[in-house]
């Protein structure tokens, strides 16, 4: 039976367990449950993976009514790749949740804050699962909503302020999208996304349409924070609690750009946007972002604020994948989206052990700490290694395809950008290596924290096993391409018509 | 405001009749305007009168604050569960003209079990807010009166 | 002059849409920032209802004689938006509530000017 | 005709009002604009047929988002404060202007080629709407189409609907639920609350 409505418990798990949740009286029945759940749910997406890797399509109709009248599920390798990743750190992220939150959230909401975390799951898998553009809409909000909730739970008051500029930002987007969707609702009459593909070739020079594609693409470059509407992200990670910055890091704005892969390729197709100047725009403010927020990721004094603008700067290069438009740079578009939230994931994993051990997420603080808890400092560097994208890790196969693709169209330039980025994460890893490995514990400076760094220990297991297991993985798809780089070349032959 | 007897009298008499009219709508879906979202509104906006009327600490004993979180939960697992029945008597999520033994009836018996579960949602968690941006302002100053 | 006629009603609804966008990216007053928020859903609310609107329609309530109806699909997005709209405000406003209790001021200036002393 | 002059009339008043509450800083006064604002704005809804609609703006609209509203004013300024002002903004306007005209100007070409207002040969009209007025009655025997499409054809949508409450539900309970930071002589009463 389950075989059959696969695609559906995948989300609808999630949300079951938010209710039951909500109302435990303690926080460790709501983790066990919590937990539980996502690698229930892990094991499903892995498995519907395993479904549709052979390039088929599953489609499941809600409530039992035919597409375009009802809603439909509608799967292929791109959403069950993007299912996976999510549910996979959601997975992981639990586990390392257990002691974060102990620490860092107060006792009587902790079985909100894991309601909480399962209604974003929720939200976050609906959007990847749906082949209805409102339904689509309906998810993202139940994911914003809960991220805006996660966000402000942060220590400092300034988490309150990041919440509420994010959640103006991001209420923004959501509006734009839907003006978007009500322009193609009035030109097609239909909201289902196969649908919509069907009917808008033949009114591609209306100018509503045009409209519509461009608040839909607004609307969404707030919600992935592409350079320049990303004025929200960078405070929201930084003062989110740990375990919610990881998360979110790892999945939120990955679900976003495959959204825009979604609203590209298969709702209004390519040809549509080589006629317009989009793409080249796309490249533009890529290039831009990719650059001037490596810079600014320099600067920063604050390790989650670093990692955070690379954020920013990493989303470039999966936008650039896009804006290309080929077939090889939507699979390097997707293999980035998989790898980079397996190298996010690890490197905010490693920083919350840092936190969780002083208090602190200032580098300044980090003197000495690499050889106090070498695993968590062996986690920090392999990681890194994989964000500037070395041979042998996974950033590395993100990375060359990318190059790839650009070097096909013969964009040198791009390629010249995608390696000075790489050289300029260079520089921001090393800043918070060196910190950790070459500075001499320091007794005075650990003012905020109240305690020196000489009597640190290693972080507990409960979070070095996690951030250990993303590790691994980093490098065991920097050998091991089959799973990314097949699954996102099936994935880019659906989206991408055989022209290119 | 407590104190007030035409206010109390007023609010006695048309309490009920708020709760009456909130069940119409919710019942009444079917064949005019309505359905649960608004029931559900407005039967948390006679328990606000009442809180009102009668001071928040009352209002919170006719429906203490975790009964509420229990209802909000209830809500949703209601219309979630209604999901799962399908499921589990054959028939695709929200499927429910599997529930009864002919279409029209089955889709009646679910429209009605998604209507109630939407109804306690809303109304608990428009009570939730309320209680929850009452009893945040009550030290500063007497709230009833602020709000009102 | 079919042209007004016939679109008259968006134009007017982008102006009311357009002052509460205005409102949420220029006012630094987060209340007020939330009301425009609200114009400017409302406002997208009102588009969707005007796609969805039939001349001489009747409301989607199936009666007897009755032929011409308005589009009903929009008004069941609407309502689903108008409850996330709910949603949001509340949201927001108990966000406004815990700022102006962690920095005493819920304007943005004073809020700005406060975080970056410290 | 009639209803064309009814429309217009109505969503001049909202302009009007929307721009009143750009310009007002009294935020008592700017709130109670916009709960009128709702409310006409439901008057607005009922004339282009959208009777569901208009109930749940008027209830959420000018009901609970404005008690909410208000709420967070007398919970955000002094109860002797009077006239509860925002600050004059002292950023130049110029670049939310450039933004919002735009956006406008966009928005506006964007409409060159959509249906005309209320034409029934309208695409929205003739694709998958007729299917609901034809079929819902027979196959779920609910009158109100609105209804059946909520609740049936779109059930999940609404599935979704009650999860963002629920969200908005627990996220007010995380933000507002607990003790305040800086008055503990007050925790008693912010607690109790709590289970």
């Amino acid at each position: 039976m389950i075989e059959s409505h696969l695609s559906l418990l995948i989300v609808v798990l999630p949300l079951l367990a938010a209710p039951v949740v909500a109302v435990l009286p303690g926080g460790r029945l709501a983790w066990a449950i919590s937990t539980l759940v996502s690698c229930s749910v892990f094991y499903l997406a892995a498995w519907q993976l395993i479904n549709v890797s052979a390039g088929n399509v599953i489609s499941y109709e809600l409530g039992g009514w035919a597409p375009p009248w009802g809603i439909e599920y509608r799967i292929d390798a791109a959403n069950a790749l993007v299912a996976l990743i999510v549910s996979g750190i959601a997975a992981l992220t639990l586990p390392y949740a257990l002691k974060s939150v102990i620490k860092e959230i107060p006792q009587r909401q902790h079985a909100l804050f894991y309601a909480a975390f399962m209604l974003c799951l929720t939200g976050l898998l609906g959007i990847a699962q749906t082949g209805d553009i409102f339904n689509l809409f309906v998810f993202l909000e139940i994911s914003s909503l809960s991220s805006y909730a996660l966000i402000s739970l942060g220590k400092n008051r300034q988490a309150l302020t990041a919440a509420y500029q994010y959640l103006i930002m991001g209420t923004i987007g959501a509006t734009f999208f839907i003006i978007g969707v009500g322009l193609l609702y009035a030109m097609t009459g239909t909201l289902n996304m196969a649908d919509l593909s069907q009917r808008l070739p033949e009114l591609y020079d209306h100018r509503t349409i045009h409209t519509a594609f461009a608040f839909i693409m607004v609307g969404f470059a707030l919600k992935l924070a592409l350079f320049p509407l990303h004025l929200w992200l960078p405070n929201a990670y930084t003062y989110a609690p740990t375990v919610v910055t990881v998360f979110l890091a790892a999945t939120s704005t990955k679900v976003a750009v495959y959204v825009m892969l979604r609203m590209v390729f298969t709702v209004f197709g390519f040809s549509f946007i080589e006629n317009t100047p989009t793409d080249e725009l796309f490249l533009l403010l890529c290039i831009m972002g990719i650059l001037m927020m490596s810079f600014y990721a320099i600067y920063q004094k604050d390790s989650k604020r670093l990692l955070a603008y690379s954020s920013v700067a990493q989303i470039g290069y999966m936008m650039l994948g896009i804006g290309l438009g080929s077939m090889l740079s939507v699979t390097a578009t997707l293999v980035h989206l998989f790898n980079h939230a397996l190298i996010k994931g690890a490197l905010f994993m490693a920083i919350g052990a840092l936190i969780y051990r002083i208090g602190s997420s200032r580098i300044e603080h980090f003197s000495g700490l690499g050889k106090k808890m070498p695993w968590t400092f062996a986690a920090i560097v392999i990681a890194g290694l994989s964000l500037i994208g070395v041979p042998g890790t996974a950033g590395f196969i993100s990375k060359w395809y990318l190059v790839l693709a650009a070097i096909e169209q013969q964009q040198w330039f791009i390629v010249a950008v995608i390696l000075i980025g790489s050289l300029l994460a260079v520089v921001y890893v090393w800043k918070i290596i060196e910190v950790l490995y070459f500075k001499a514990p320091n007794e005075t400076s650990q003012i905020t924290s109240g305690q020196n760094n000489i009597y640190v220990k290693e972080a507990p297991l409960m979070l070095l096993i996690p951030m250990w297991a993303l590790v691994v993985a980093n490098v065991y798809f920097g050998f091991n391409t089959e799973l990314t780089v097949g699954t996102a070349e099936q994935a880019a032959k659906l989206l991408v018509p055989d022209e290119y | 405001m407590k104190h007030n007897l035409i206010l109390r009298v007023v609010a006695k008499f048309i309490i009920p009749l708020i709760f009456l009219f909130a069940l119409y709508v919710q019942f009444h879906g079917d064949f005019g305007p309505g359905g649960g979202f608004q029931a559900g509104v407005i039967f948390s906006a006679a328990i606000i009168l009442y809180a009102l009327v009668f001071g928040v600490d009352s209002a919170k004993q006719v429906i203490p604050p975790y009964a509420l979180r229990l209802l909000a939960s209830v809500g949703v697992l209601l219309y979630a569960g209604t999901g799962v029945a399908t499921l589990l008597l054959g028939g695709n999520y929200l499927e429910y003209s599997v529930l009864a033994s002919s279409q029209l009836d089955g889709q009646h018996l679910g429209i009605l079990a998604i209507e109630l579960g939407v109804g306690i949602t809303v109304m608990s968690v428009m009570l939730i807010m309320f209680f929850a941006f009452a009893e945040r302002g009550r030290p500063e100053m007497d709230s009833e009166s602020e709000l009102e | 002059m079919d042209m007004i006629l016939g679109h008259y009603n968006y134009w007017l609804v982008i102006i009311i849409m357009m002052a509460g966008f205005y409102t949420v990216i220029s006012r630094g007053n987060l209340i007020k920032k939330i009301v425009g928020l609200n114009i400017f859903q409302v406002s997208v609310f009102l588009l969707y209802i005007s796609i969805g609107n039939v001349k001489e329609g009747a409301v989607p309530i199936i009666e007897k004689g009755v032929t011409l109806y308005s589009n009903p699909l929009p008004h069941v997005l609407i309502l689903t938006a108008i409850v996330v709209g709910v949603a949001t405000t509340a949201l927001g406003l108990a966000l406004v509530v815990r700022i102006k209790e962690a920095y005493g001021s819920i304007e943005e200036d004073d809020i700005h000017n406060q975080d970056q002393s410290l | 005709m009639i209803d064309n002059i009814v429309d217009i009339t109505l969503l001049s008043l909202l302009a009007i009002q929307a721009f009143a509450i750009i310009r007002m800083r009294s935020l008592f006064a700017v709130i109670m604009l916009f709960s009128g604002f709702s409310f006409l704005s439901a008057g607005l809804f009922v004339v282009m047929d959208a009777a569901d609609v208009a109930f749940t703006e008027a209830a959420v609209g000018a009901g609970i988002s404005t008690v909410l509203m208000l709420a967070t004013l007398a919970l955000t300024y002094d109860a002797t404060e009077i006239d509860r002002k925002e600050k004059r903004s002292t950023h130049k306007p110029w670049l939310p202007l450039a933004v919002v005209v735009i956006t406008g100007a966009l928005l506006i070409y964007g409409t060159w080629d959509i249906p005309a207002f209320g034409d029934p040969d309208a695409p929205a009209q003739q694709h998958v709407a007729p299917y609901y007025l034809e079929e819902s009655l027979p196959e779920t025997g609910v009158q109100n189409v609105v209804t059946a499409v909520l609740a049936s054809y779109r059930g999940f949508d609404t599935l979704g609907e009650v999860a963002v409450i629920f969200t908005a539900g627990i996220a007010v309970l995380l933000l507002l639920g607990g003790r305040r930071r800086e008055k503990p002589q007050l925790e008693k009463s912010g607690g109790k609350h709590e289970a």
